[in-house]
């Protein structure tokens, strides 16, 4: 039997005024298991402790119920009491008779009464309550990074820059993501390559920093300090630490009709390529679907021309096993198909490109040198017509768009248009706009130069549809401030396609038990207060992963990101909340039930003997709830059809008790 | 402002057209074959009925320069379907002439081979109701 | 009545006893009256042709012994599921109540099972031999002179009549021919309560409920119900209760029991089966099951192994609680 | 008001982060309510067992509320989510068992909307009052 002290707080006449505080501690004297009550002007203060402290020495009270303001105002200062006290501070309930007693009733025999009910419940709780102690669990000091384009890059360097070691896993053959494809950077135009590849190579050769290239995670288990995970690191049939980047073998391999993906298939690659000259790491990759030697044995020849034996057609997939402390999502994004926007003509005329080809196709290190002609005839192209949100802002095609603004699409747009103007003066250029959404540090002024300093024509309207006619395209749109139907003779037409989370974010959403939204995008935990967290602890989110971002806004996620990574390896163990979830074994049928609601994959199975009555023993499948993952909802309680789940703190029966005790 | 709101609603009611979707982007018009001959072009319709401006469209000939050919549905990005809101204006148009232009006996009448089935149950569908 | 017969199932059964394929039968076995056929094991051929009973009253469900036998015996467990009875089978496994490497599925058509009351309605009391003679029972009875036969398809238990399917949704071996989930109208009954006032409504309930006599005998058929340890039962769960102290705790007994198999009830109606006061428990089941059909979309439980019961599922467009009522077709 | 008005007993689950604190609001800002209503903390919705509802009403309450953040503000972020689902069905069993509908109710209300939680406590009480004592829990069984 607990020994229960109640301490009735007037509150000064917060609660004095409306409850009769002698009448209640009067009432409680008398409930099962207290032992003491008193009442006090003020409990918080420093000498109502005291109060609390003495009667706990002096009547050996086991368990503390305080009737005064809400348990979200004063509840940790009375926990702390009783830490003071020698006590348990999971031994104190609190009956809220300020906020849903005092404060909302006028009548004081009303009041009064409803105040000695709940202090009874709270009597009725604490009576059931046992003491709890938070779980503790070791953080390993070691982050893992998914992705590595400027996001996971800028993510990892600030780790490694406080101390800690980081992988970054990264499914392509090299780091650099979206980011090393393009060309020039809104709003200042330097070009990405001359601030990106700087930091690539700073995290090729951070000493704190494993590149996992050509890899990818297949698999998460663990939780916030302790993830364990599988990282599958793909053959690329050439010793990684023995290549030294030469080309030689590229120059000579025979199979060289290969699309370049890095050029978005505008141009060929080898069957052996570095996807580009700054490629991390910079090694040669042999493509297995491409090669001969690897098809049907025949060929062979990257292997004689290599002067440090790098190559290896045996090499077979690596699995390697890690443990983290942190992991931070940096998957990134892509642009949407335009398949489907039959009225674009994408898949009729090589001269409509989206405009992540269009960056390729200016940029110096692209598949013309720079030069912007037409893919079709190579010829220079003097009308060129850019399509905004193509595939944004589109909510009755979900097949083939996206419902939300895609963000960076004005400003890259008003980038490609000013560009083109500049170093081609002889051309018309034409862009198509819904909206221009220019928000931003000097990105307005950026899109107004433009149009006024470069000449771009800017047209409110949408591009209706595209008709290849013999060497143009005939574009026909809205001028809706004209209020005209334009029809133009177009060279090259550019589609500002919207972007979409990169297909391995939902698997991998799966196994980090991770939430989405129903874009694919990461959920944060809160959207306002928590954005670069996501609701499963120790998992962290960078960059396009978590919404559409331009490289400004990427990295400062990125940093963010970072700094939370840090903030949770610089401890040495995590303290939990102990009112976490119970499964008792006895009772647990082991049928999944509480697994499928958890919102936190808090929970597993084990299969365990257990020893019968009739000296058998008997092996079942049963629930485990890591304490250190479990957030304490109580979502697994009420699907448990045996009752063997139940919650630290809110138990069964101390809720039942409630009940009982208010409807006495 | 709202110029005639229960004609609005009317409206907004037999079409099942939700105008406020409508981003403005003008799709619907750049992707219309008729739009030379309309005076009001398909993204006006929307916009007018809208705001309750609804009489000019009403004494327009573009309510019958419309094809019904629906280019400006498939294409809205936002699932308005301007040529319903056309098609629900004309038909305010027709109940106030209080006749149908066209009966199914009428249809033999015009009926020729080579005439396409499409363009008969676009002009039945436009003249009827 | 059923186009299957006693001997087929022996013969195939004894086969896989011969070829080492089970150690096991789990069958009928004769009950101290024709009618009452009672779950029984048996290891040979020879057991089985002694003791072994297939007839118009071969309703258990069999899926629910799963869970303890397969625990205790050595080599595989044969058991004959009828359609009905493969709907539970997959629930226990989705819910990993037995292994399903230990047990050997022989589908059995089914033509519907008897009603022992329905039968007696007519036959009388004092039931000294029972027969199936083709489509009909043949009924001799202490009392009457000449034996009564019964057409078979006017006794069906109330579950065969709304039977709601006739496949078999998991099975290694399949005696006949397969059938197909059948368009029953099984929810008829709970739309008309539900069309009653709830005056109405209170008062069937009331006239139904104090019939319980908390037998425990629909928990215990049931093989949703296989808690290592049932709530009611439990010291610790709060509700425990082995006989009812009051009126209120009887209802709470069947809701509680009715919600804790909400989602994963197969509808196999073993509960009303079982009752021996004739309560229309699977009312309430069925109550459940069309209640999440309406709210979040068709669902049949057991229908495929490892599907998500709709009460551990949700989407962020769910009715809300207040909306449930909304435009149901009722007197208010 | 009417003088022999019943006074019924209420008991509201309310969670921690959002209903709990939408309470502690209507006390702040003085917005009263029946003193009837008796909340018991749960630290989400969906710790609410339906054994607790039918206790509620067992031992002699006459109306039970379930107050919850709004779907899509779950602390716990699918909390609520699951607490719609099973209180829906719920409810429509006890419908189904010719209870009174008014007795049950599922509200969601922030941590800001102190009002709300003051007037969805005063109109349900009100309806409740109205139907008087809790009977057809108790009664079910007892056949007249």
């Amino acid at each position: 039997m607990q020994r229960v002290g109640v301490f009735v707080c007037w509150c000064g006449s917060n609660i004095a005024g409306t409850v009769d505080v002698q009448a209640v501690s009067e009432a409680l004297k008398n409930e099962p298991g207290v032992v003491f009550s008193a009442n006090y002007q003020y409990m918080c203060s420093q000498a109502g402790q005291e109060m609390i402290k003495t009667a706990v020495k002096e009547h050996h009270l086991t368990g503390i119920v305080v009737c005064s303001c809400s348990p979200r105002m004063h509840e940790a200062t009375f926990r702390k009491t009783a830490v003071a006290a020698g006590l348990n501070p999971y031994m104190v309930e609190i009956a809220n008779i300020r906020e849903q007693c005092s404060w909302v009733h006028k009548d004081v025999t009303a009041g009064t009464e409803k105040a000695i009910i709940l202090g009874k419940a709270a009597i009725a709780k604490v009576n059931l309550n046992t003491p709890l102690t938070p779980g503790e669990s070791p953080v390993t000091k070691r982050a893992l990074v998914i992705g590595g384009g400027i996001a996971g890059i800028q993510t990892a360097l600030d780790i490694a820059d406080a101390g800690f070691p980081v992988d970054v896993v990264e499914k392509q053959p090299t780091i650099g993501g979206k980011m090393a494809q393009l060309d020039k950077t809104f709003p200042t135009l330097d070009c990405a390559a001359c601030i990106l590849t700087p930091k690539m190579v700073d995290v090729a050769q951070n000493d704190k920093i494993r590149i996992f290239s050509y890899s990818e995670v297949t698999d998460v288990r663990g939780f916030v300090g302790n993830f364990d995970v599988t990282i599958k690191k793909k053959a690329r049939f050439v010793k990684e630490d023995v290549c030294t980047g030469c080309g030689a073998c590229v120059e000579k391999c025979p199979m060289k009709k290969i699309p370049n993906e890095f050029n978005l298939g505008m141009d060929n690659r080898h069957a052996i390529y570095i996807p580009f000259a700054q490629a991390v790491p910079k090694v040669a990759t042999i493509d297995p679907d491409a090669c001969n030697m690897l098809k049907n044995g025949k060929c062979g020849i990257c292997s004689k021309v290599c002067a440090a034996g790098a190559i290896d057609y045996k090499q077979k997939d690596e699995i390697i096993e890690e443990t983290y402390g942190a992991i931070v999502v940096a998957t990134g994004f892509n642009p949407i198909s335009m398949e489907k926007f039959d009225e674009y003509a994408y898949s009729q005329s090589k001269d409509v490109i989206t405009s992540l080809e269009f960056e390729r196709l200016t940029n110096a290190a692209g598949p013309t040198a720079g030069m912007l002609v037409r893919p079709s005839d190579g010829k220079h192209p003097h009308t060129l017509v850019f399509v905004q949100c193509v595939g944004s802002r589109c909510e009755s095609c979900a097949e083939k768009g996206k419902e939300y603004c895609s963000k960076i699409c004005c400003m890259y747009t008003a980038k490609h248009a000013m560009l083109t103007r500049d170093k081609y003066p002889d051309t018309e250029v034409y862009v198509f706009y819904v909206d221009v959404r220019t928000p931003g540090k000097n990105f307005d002024e950026f899109y107004r130069r433009a149009v006024e300093e470069y000449g771009v024509k800017y047209v409110k309207g949408m591009v209706g549809k595209i008709v290849p006619e013999g060497d143009k395209l005939k574009v026909q749109a809205s001028d809706l401030i004209a209020n005209k139907q334009l029809h133009l003779d177009a060279d090259l037409v550019v589609l500002a396609a919207a972007i979409e989370p990169d297909h391995s974010a939902r698997p991998l959403a799966t196994m980090l038990t991770a939430s989405m939204d129903t874009n694919d995008f990461f959920t944060e935990a809160h959207p306002k207060l928590r954005p670069v967290e996501s609701p499963t602890a120790g998992v962290f989110l960078s960059g396009t992963c978590q919404g559409p971002k331009d490289i400004p806004e990427t990295v400062s996620q990125a940093g963010a990101a970072a700094s939370k990574v840090i903030g949770l390896l610089v401890k040495d163990k995590l303290t939990g909340n102990p009112c976490v979830a119970i499964a008792n074994e006895l009772t647990c049928n082991g049928c999944s039930s509480c697994e499928r609601v958890c919102p936190y994959g808090a929970i597993s199975y084990l299969d365990k003997e257990f020893r019968m009555p009739d000296r058998t023993t008997k092996i079942r499948r049963v629930a485990s709830v890591n304490p250190a993952v479990c957030q304490g909802c109580g979502a697994c309680t009420v699907a448990c059809p045996s009752g063997a789940m139940d919650l630290n703190g809110f138990m069964n029966n101390q809720i039942m008790a409630e009940v009982d005790a208010i409807c006495k | 402002m709202k110029h005639n709101n229960d004609l609005r609603e009317e409206i907004l009611r037999m079409s099942g057209v939700d105008t406020a979707k409508c981003m403005k982007c003008g799709k619907c018009s750049a992707t219309c074959p008729a739009y030379d001959e309309m005076e009001y072009h398909p993204h006006q319709f929307v916009g007018m009925v809208e705001i309750g401006e609804i009489e000019p469209l009403l004494s327009s000939e573009s309510l019958y320069k419309c094809l019904s050919c629906f280019a400006c549905v498939d294409r809205c990005p936002r699932g308005v379907a301007p040529a319903k809101v056309v098609e629900a204006v004309r038909l305010t148009a027709i109940r106030r002439q209080g006749a149908n232009h066209m009966t199914a006996n009428d249809v033999p009448l015009i009926l020729e081979t080579d005439t396409p089935p499409q363009l008969l149950v676009s002009a039945f569908r436009k003249y009827t109701k | 009545m059923q186009k299957i017969t006693r001997e087929q199932l022996i013969d195939q059964a004894s086969e896989l006893l011969a070829n080492g394929t089970v150690s096991t039968v789990l069958g009928w076995g004769a009950g101290e009256f024709g009618y009452d056929v009672t779950p029984t094991l048996f290891k040979t051929a020879e057991e089985m042709q002694n003791g072994f009973v297939f007839n118009d009253f071969c309703g258990a469900n069999f899926s629910k012994y799963l869970v303890s036998k397969t625990k205790t015996l050595e080599g595989k467990l044969l058991v004959f599921l009828k359609p009905c009875d493969t709907y539970s089978f997959n629930q226990l496994l989705t819910e990993h109540r037995f292994d399903r490497e230990k047990v050997y599925v022989v589908g059995i058509p089914c033509e519907g099972m008897a009603d022992i009351a329905k039968v007696k309605e007519i036959s009388g009391e004092g039931i000294s031999s029972i027969a199936s003679d083709g489509d009909r029972i043949v009924v001799t009875t202490l009392y009457a002179d000449a034996p009564v036969k019964i057409d078979a398809r006017n006794v069906l238990a109330e579950r065969c009549i709304h039977c709601k399917s006739k496949k078999h949704v998991a099975y290694d071996t399949l005696l006949g021919e397969e059938g197909d989930v059948v368009a029953s109208a099984r929810f008829d009954e709970v739309t008309r309560l539900e069309s009653m006032t709830p005056d109405e409504r209170f008062a069937f309930w009331q006239n139904e409920l104090s019939k319980c006599i908390r037998c425990n005998a629909c928990r215990d058929a049931c093989p949703a119900c296989t808690c290592e340890t049932c709530v009611f039962d439990n010291p610790k769960s709060g509700v425990e209760n082995k006989s009812p102290s009051n009126s209120f705790e009887e209802q709470m007994f069947h809701i509680i029991r009715a919600f804790h198999v909400a989602g994963r009830c197969t509808d196999c109606g073993e509960c009303a089966r079982v009752c021996p006061q004739n309560i229309p428990l699977h009312l309430l089941n069925r109550k459940f099951i069309k209640d999440i059909n309406t709210f979040y979309g068709e669902y049949q439980a057991g229908a495929e192994v490892g599907s998500r019961s709709p009460l551990t599922d949700y989407t962020t467009e769910d009715l809300e609680p207040s909306e449930i009522f909304v435009g149901r077709n009722e007197h208010a | 008001m009417q003088v022999t008005e019943y006074k019924p007993l209420i008991v509201a689950f309310c969670c921690n982060w959002c209903s709990y604190a939408g309470a502690d609001l209507a006390g702040n800002n003085r917005l009263a309510y029946p003193a009837d209503v008796k909340i018991i903390r749960v630290p989400c919705s969906c710790r609410v067992n339906p054994t607790f509802i039918l206790r509620a009403f067992q031992r002699g309450a006459d109306g039970v509320i379930i107050c919850g953040c709004h779907p899509g503000d779950c602390h716990y972020t699918s909390g609520n989510y699951y607490t719609r689902r099973r209180m829906a069905t719920l409810f429509s069993m006890l419908d189904f068992l010719g209870i009174e509908r008014e007795r049950t109710r599922v509200e969601w209300v922030s941590a800001a909307e102190g009002a709300k939680f003051a007037a969805t406590m005063n109109e349900f009480a009100q309806k409740v009052a109205a139907l008087g004592e809790n009977k057809r829990l108790e009664d079910l069984r007892c056949k007249k």
